[in-house]
C-alpha cells in the first residue's frame, strides 16, 4: 500500500476529468461546448492522443488550446485537419456511422435519458427558453455511444418538450422504432455517475461523487431511482488533470458565479487605471 | 442572358434599404462564427418590421432583432442564451407574452431545408429518427409543411424529408471579397454555404474588399460566387462582438455586457438606444466603443497574422506558344504555322465589306 | 459603300467565331473542350468580358489561356473565382437556372435536336462506342439555352440511343412533359447554321457557310430539310478573331488530320537531335 | 470505439494487394482531372479480376483495366476517346464482342449514387428531365435498381430519385497528404469528394506526404479526412500522363501514344507489357519513360510553382495566459487564481492513494 495523499478539486474539475475518462483512444468525437470540449482536451493530451475530436460546426481533428464561447469558434485552435461543414458532419461523418461518441449536456431528463433542451413550462409561452435542440436530436440517435453531462439540469416525469431521444419507453423501444440501439450509456451530474444498462435502460446510480450520499441524488429524483449493486465513489481528479483544466478553461474550473464576479473585479481594476484611452484607440482602428 | 454590370459596391444602409423590404424573409447565414453583426444593426436602425428570420444558431442577434420590433417569427435550431432562470433575456420574454412565434427544428432540420433550397430541390430526406421527437411533432409557422414521411421506393423504408426553402435575401460576413462579390470565408463553415445559396438575394459584408487577383489564386476559398452576390458591403470588424478567423476574437466583455443588460427591457432599449439607433453607421459604432472602454479591449482582439499554407496553382506553361513565339508540340513558330495552314490547311477565303 | 477586302479563315475559325456570337455580355456558360472552349474565351476577350465560364468539373470565372484536353484541366488557366464541384454545378447553380446557355457537341442527331452520343448501332454490341451522356442530359434539360456545335456527327431519322433530350416529340412536348421550355436553339454544322423555331421546334436551316450551297447540306439530311425564307451566309470571322483562334488553339484551327501529322513530324524532328538523354534525365528525377 | 494506430503509409502493391480483393467494387475517385494511374497500373500488374468499376468520367484507364482483364463490368456518364471511328479502342471492341457491360448514367446520375452513399442515404433525387432518355428507360448492371419515381409529399409532383451507392474501395490520387491520411486536393474538384467519400476503404496516392502541420494550417484544401484513409501511398508523378495542378501538366505525347496503341488489341497489349508489366513500379514506370525519351519531355511537363494566395488563419492568443502567466479576463497571475479558488472557490478534498 503506498502512501495516502490529499488532492484538491473542484466539482467542474471532477465532472471534466470523468467526462474524459470516457473516451478511449482513437474515438471520434463530437464535443459541445463548456464541459465537454474541456474533457475532450484533457483526453487528447493524456490518454487519448490519437482521438478525433470534432464540433458540428466543421472543425475536424481539433485540438483547442482553450475553450471556446460556441463551438464555431476556430479561434481557439492552432489549426485542425479538416474544414467541412454542419452538412458533412451530419451526413458523411455522422449517418455513415463515424460518430464513436458524442457528448450532450442535459436541461430536462426523464427516467429513459429523454432529454428537453427546448423551453421549460407552456412550450409556446414558455417561463424559460432554453437553447433548442442545436445538433442534439441527431447525435443521440446516430452516434455510437452518448456521454451526458449535467449542471443546472433537472430529473423530470415528463419532459415539458420532447427535444432529444434517449432509450425511449425504454427496453427495446429503439429497436422497435427501427433506430440504432445506441442511446446515452452515461450520465455525470453535479453529485453522482448514473449509467442506462440494458436490457432495461433506465437510470440508474452507479456513482457518487466524494461527500455525496445516495439521498442527495435520490431527492432530485422525482421517481423511485435504481441504484446499481456496487454503488463506487466517481474517481477524483489527478494533479496534472486539475492544473491542465485551470490552465485550459479557469472560468470553468471557478464556476459561473464565482467567474462573474472575478471578471466585474478585473474589468473595474482596469477602467480605473485607463487613461484618456479613447484619443489614442482612434488612430489605431 | 446576361446581367447589365452595375457595380454591387455599397454601403450598409444602401444593401438594406435596396434588397431588404418589409415582411420579407432573411436568412442569418454565418453559424455562430462571424455573426453579420453591421447589417443586423442596419435593419433595426432602419426599422425593417414583420421579417421571417431564418436563424439556423443564434447568439444575442436574435434577442437583438426582436427587441428593435423587426421580428415575430423565427425559424430556429438554436439560440444561444448566456444565464439560467435568473437571465431570462428578450427572446423568452417574447415567447412568453406571445409577441413571438418559434419554429424549432434540429440544426440538421433546418440546414436540410435551406440545402434543398440552395440546390433547386423540392424536398430532401433528414435522418428518421427525429419522427420520435416533438420537433416532428409540432410545429408553428410551417404548419403542415414542415415533415412528410415518403417511402424508400428501393428498400420500402420509411423515410422522413424537409421541403426546400428559399428565404428572400442572406445576410453574411466574410473576411474577403472582391468587387463583383467573389465571397471567401475560412474558419467554421458551419451551414453558411447552404444558408447563403439557398436564398434569392445575397448581401455580402465583408473584412476587406480584395482585388480580383487574390480571388482567382485562391478560389478554394470562395464560399459564395459572384454571380449571385447583390451587395458587397466593406465593414472592418463588422462581426463585433462576434469573430472572424484571421481578423479578431470574440470581444467577451462587450458580450457579457450585452447578456446584462438583455436581461430587462428596458435596460434592452437602451442597449439598442446606445449602440445601435444612435450609431449612424459600422464607423460610428467602432468609435464609440472606443470613446467608451478605450482602444485596448479592442486591440486586444486584433488577431495575429498567421498565413495558411498555400496550395501550389502553377502550370507547367502559360500560352501554347513559349516566349519566342515557338510551339514546341508543332515543332515551329507562330508565323511559320500560318503557312503550313496556307500551304496543307483547308483554308477558305471570303470577301467583306470593310467598315 | 467601303473597300472590299479578302479573309482568309479555316472552317474551325468559323464555327468558333460564330459560337462565339451566340454569347452575351454577363452570360454565365457551361463550357464544353474543342470548340465551345475556344469560342467562350474568343467573347470574353472581345465582346462578353463580363461572361462567366465554368466547366462542370467545377471551374467557375475562369479565363482559360489555352483549350485545355478535357474540361476537368486546371493547368490552362490562371486561376479562377470559384472552386466548386459537379454536384454544385447541377445542383446549385444548373438546377436553380443560373446557367444562361451551354454548348453540346453532337454525335446523332434528329428533327428535333435529340441527341445521341453514347453509341453506334445496337447499344449492347455497338459499331462503335462515343464519349457517352456526361452532362449533356441535365445541362439540355436545364440550361436557358442550348448551342451546339457539330463535326463528326449525322442526321438521323432514329437516333441509336437517346442520350440527350432535345425538343422531344417537338411542338410542345417538353411543357406536356414538365420539363423546362428551353432546348436546343441554334446547331452549328461544318456547312450551315440552324434553328429550331417555335412553334414546331424543328431543324431549320438558317444561313449557309461560305461556298455551301443548300443541296450540299440537303443531302446529308434524311429527311425533308426545313428551309428559312431569307436564307443568309454565315458571318466570316474577322482578322483579331482569326488570330485569336491560332495563339489560343492551333490544332484545333489545322483540324485533326492536319495537327497529327505536324505532331509527329515535330515528334520526330526531335527525336532526331536528341543525344543521350537518359543519364540526363535521372537524375532530374 | 478507437482504431487501433497503425501506420496507414504502405507501397502501392501493399496498398492494392491488402485493399482490392477480386470481385471488389472500385471507384475512381478523379475526375479526369490527376487519374490515379500508379493505382491503376498496380491493380493491373496485380492481375485482379471481376471489378466493378464506378467511373463517372474516364480516359485511358478503363481501356487499360478492359485490356487487362481486370474488369467486365463498368458503370459510368462518360470516357474520353481520341479518335472517330477508325480509332475504336479496347472500349469499344470489348463491348462489340460481349466481353464488357456498361451501365450508362449520365454525369449527375452517378454523382448523385455516389453523394447518396456518401451521406449515407437510401435514396436521393435527381433532376426528372433524364426520364425522358434511354437513360432512364435502359438499365444494365443495375438492374431494377437504376432509376425510381416518388411522389413529392409536398407538391404531389413525380421525382426521379437514384439509390446510394457504397463501392468497396476508392483510389484516388492527390497533391499532398499527411502520414494520417489527411489528403488535399485542388484544381478540378468534380466528383472527387463523392466518389471517395462513398466508399468503404480509401486508398489515397499522393504527389507528397507532408508534415501534418502542413495539413492543419491548410484545412481548407483537405478532401477526405485522415480517419477515413486506409492507404497512404507517396507516388511522385502518381497520376502520369494525366495533370496534377501545382506538379505537372498533361504529358500530349505520351497520351497520343497510348491512344495509337488503343487501335488493335495486340498493340494495346504491347503496350501493357512495356508501361505496366515490365515496371515493377511507378519508379521503374518512370525510369523507362527517360531511357525511352530522354528527361526533356518530363521535365517540360513540371508545373512553375504559383503558390495559392494564403487565408489568414491567425488569433489573437494562444491561451487563456498571456507570457507572464498573468489573465486579462480574470486580473491575475495562475498562482493568485488558485488561492482565489482555496479562498472564495467551492474546493472539495479527497484523499487518494498514491501509487
Amino acid at each position: 500500500m503506498g502512501n495516502r495523499r490529499k488532492i484538491r478539486f473542484t466539482l467542474s474539475e471532477l465532472m471534466i476529468y470523468n467526462a474524459a475518462l470516457e473516451i478511449q483512444d482513437g474515438d471520434k468525437v463530437v464535443m459541445g461546448q463548456g464541459i465537454p470540449i474541456v474533457a475532450c482536451s484533457l483526453a487528447k493530451t493524456f490518454h487519448a492522443p490519437n482521438a478525433v475530436l470534432m464540433t458540428e460546426a466543421g472543425l475536424v481533428d481539433v485540438a483547442p488550446f482553450r475553450s471556446p464561447l460556441h463551438i464555431a469558434d476556430p479561434t481557439c485552435t492552432r489549426g485542425y485537419s479538416y474544414s467541412c461543414d454542419l452538412m458533412d458532419i451530419f451526413t458523411t461523418i455522422l449517418n455513415r456511422g463515424f460518430v464513436d461518441l458524442c457528448f450532450l449536456g442535459v436541461g430536462q431528463i426523464d427516467k429513459f435519458g429523454n432529454m428537453n433542451s427546448t423551453a421549460i413550462g407552456d412550450y409556446r409561452h414558455p417561463k424559460m427558453r432554453m437553447m433548442g435542440a442545436g445538433g442534439a436530436p441527431d447525435f443521440a440517435l446516430y452516434a455510437k455511444r452518448v456521454v451526458l453531462t449535467m449542471r443546472g439540469g433537472k430529473f423530470v416525469n415528463k419532459l415539458d418538450y420532447f427535444t432529444t431521444p434517449g432509450w425511449l419507453a425504454g427496453g427495446d423501444s429503439r429497436k422497435r422504432a427501427g433506430l440504432p440501439e445506441t442511446g446515452p450509456e452515461v450520465l455525470i451530474s453535479t453529485k453522482a455517475v448514473f449509467h442506462f444498462p440494458a436490457p432495461e435502460r433506465e437510470l440508474t446510480l452507479v456513482s457518487l461523487h466524494p461527500g455525496v450520499n445516495a439521498e442527495d441524488v435520490r431527492k432530485d429524483v422525482p421517481w423511485k431511482l435504481k441504484i446499481a449493486d456496487n454503488l463506487n465513489t466517481t474517481p477524483v481528479p489527478p494533479q496534472e488533470a486539475i492544473d491542465f483544466v485551470r490552465v485550459f478553461d479557469p472560468t470553468l474550473t471557478a464556476g459561473r458565479k464565482l467567474s462573474l464576479s472575478l471578471t466585474i473585479q478585473a474589468a473595474a481594476k482596469k477602467q480605473a487605471a485607463k487613461q484618456k484611452p479613447a484619443e489614442a484607440g482612434k488612430a489605431e482602428l | 442572358m446576361g446581367d447589365v454590370k452595375v457595380s454591387k459596391v455599397m454601403t450598409a444602409a444602401d444593401a438594406i434599404g435596396k434588397f431588404v423590404p418589409d415582411g420579407c424573409s432573411i436568412s442569418i447565414a454565418n453559424f455562430l462564427h462571424s455573426t453579420p453583426f453591421a447589417l443586423i444593426h442596419e435593419l433595426i436602425r432602419q426599422k425593417k418590421k414583420d421579417l421571417l428570420v431564418w436563424s439556423q444558431s443564434g447568439i444575442e442577434e436574435l434577442d437583438l432583432l426582436i427587441g428593435a420590433g423587426c421580428t415575430k417569427k423565427i425559424i430556429t435550431a438554436y439560440n444561444f442564451r448566456a444565464g439560467g432562470e435568473w437571465a431570462n433575456g428578450e427572446f423568452d420574454r417574447a415567447l412568453n407574452e406571445g409577441r413571438l412565434e418559434v419554429e424549432d427544428l434540429s440544426n440538421f432540420a433546418v440546414l436540410a431545408m435551406l440545402w434543398a433550397g440552395a440546390m433547386g430541390y423540392n424536398f430532401i430526406p433528414v435522418l428518421k429518427g427525429i419522427r420520435e421527437t416533438d420537433i416532428f411533432k409540432i410545429s408553428t409557422i410551417l404548419g403542415g409543411e414542415k415533415f412528410k414521411v415518403v417511402k424508400d421506393p428501393f428498400s420500402g423504408e420509411d423515410t422522413v424529408v424537409v421541403k426546400g426553402a428559399n428565404p428572400d435575401v442572406a445576410l453574411i460576413h466574410v473576411q474577403r471579397c472582391d468587387r463583383e462579390g467573389n465571397a471567401q470565408y475560412w474558419g467554421s463553415i458551419g451551414n453558411s454555404k447552404w444558408a447563403s445559396l439557398a436564398c434569392k438575394k445575397i448581401i455580402v459584408s465583408t473584412e476587406q474588399i480584395v482585388d480580383h487577383d487574390v480571388v482567382r489564386f485562391s478560389p478554394h476559398l470562395t464560399l459564395i460566387p459572384g454571380f449571385r452576390v447583390d451587395a458587397v458591403v466593406e465593414e472592418p470588424w463588422g462581426a463585433h462582438p462576434a469573430e472572424a478567423l484571421g481578423a479578431y476574437n470574440t470581444d467577451y466583455g462587450f458580450r457579457a455586457m450585452f447578456f446584462m443588460h438583455n436581461i430587462t427591457a428596458v435596460s434592452m432599449q437602451s442597449f439598442l438606444k446606445e449602440w445601435v439607433y444612435d450609431c449612424a453607421g459600422r464607423a460610428e459604432y467602432l468609435a464609440h466603443y472606443v470613446e467608451r472602454f478605450g482602444q485596448a479591449p479592442l486591440s486586444r482582439l486584433r488577431a495575429r497574422t498567421h498565413p495558411s499554407y498555400p496550395a501550389d496553382l502553377g502550370s507547367a506553361n502559360f500560352s501554347v506558344w513559349d516566349e519566342r513565339g515557338y510551339s514546341e508540340a508543332l515543332g515551329m513558330t507562330r508565323s511559320e504555322f500560318d503557312q503550313v495552314l496556307e500551304k496543307q490547311g483547308e483554308v477558305m477565303e471570303w470577301e467583306i465589306e470593310e467598315k
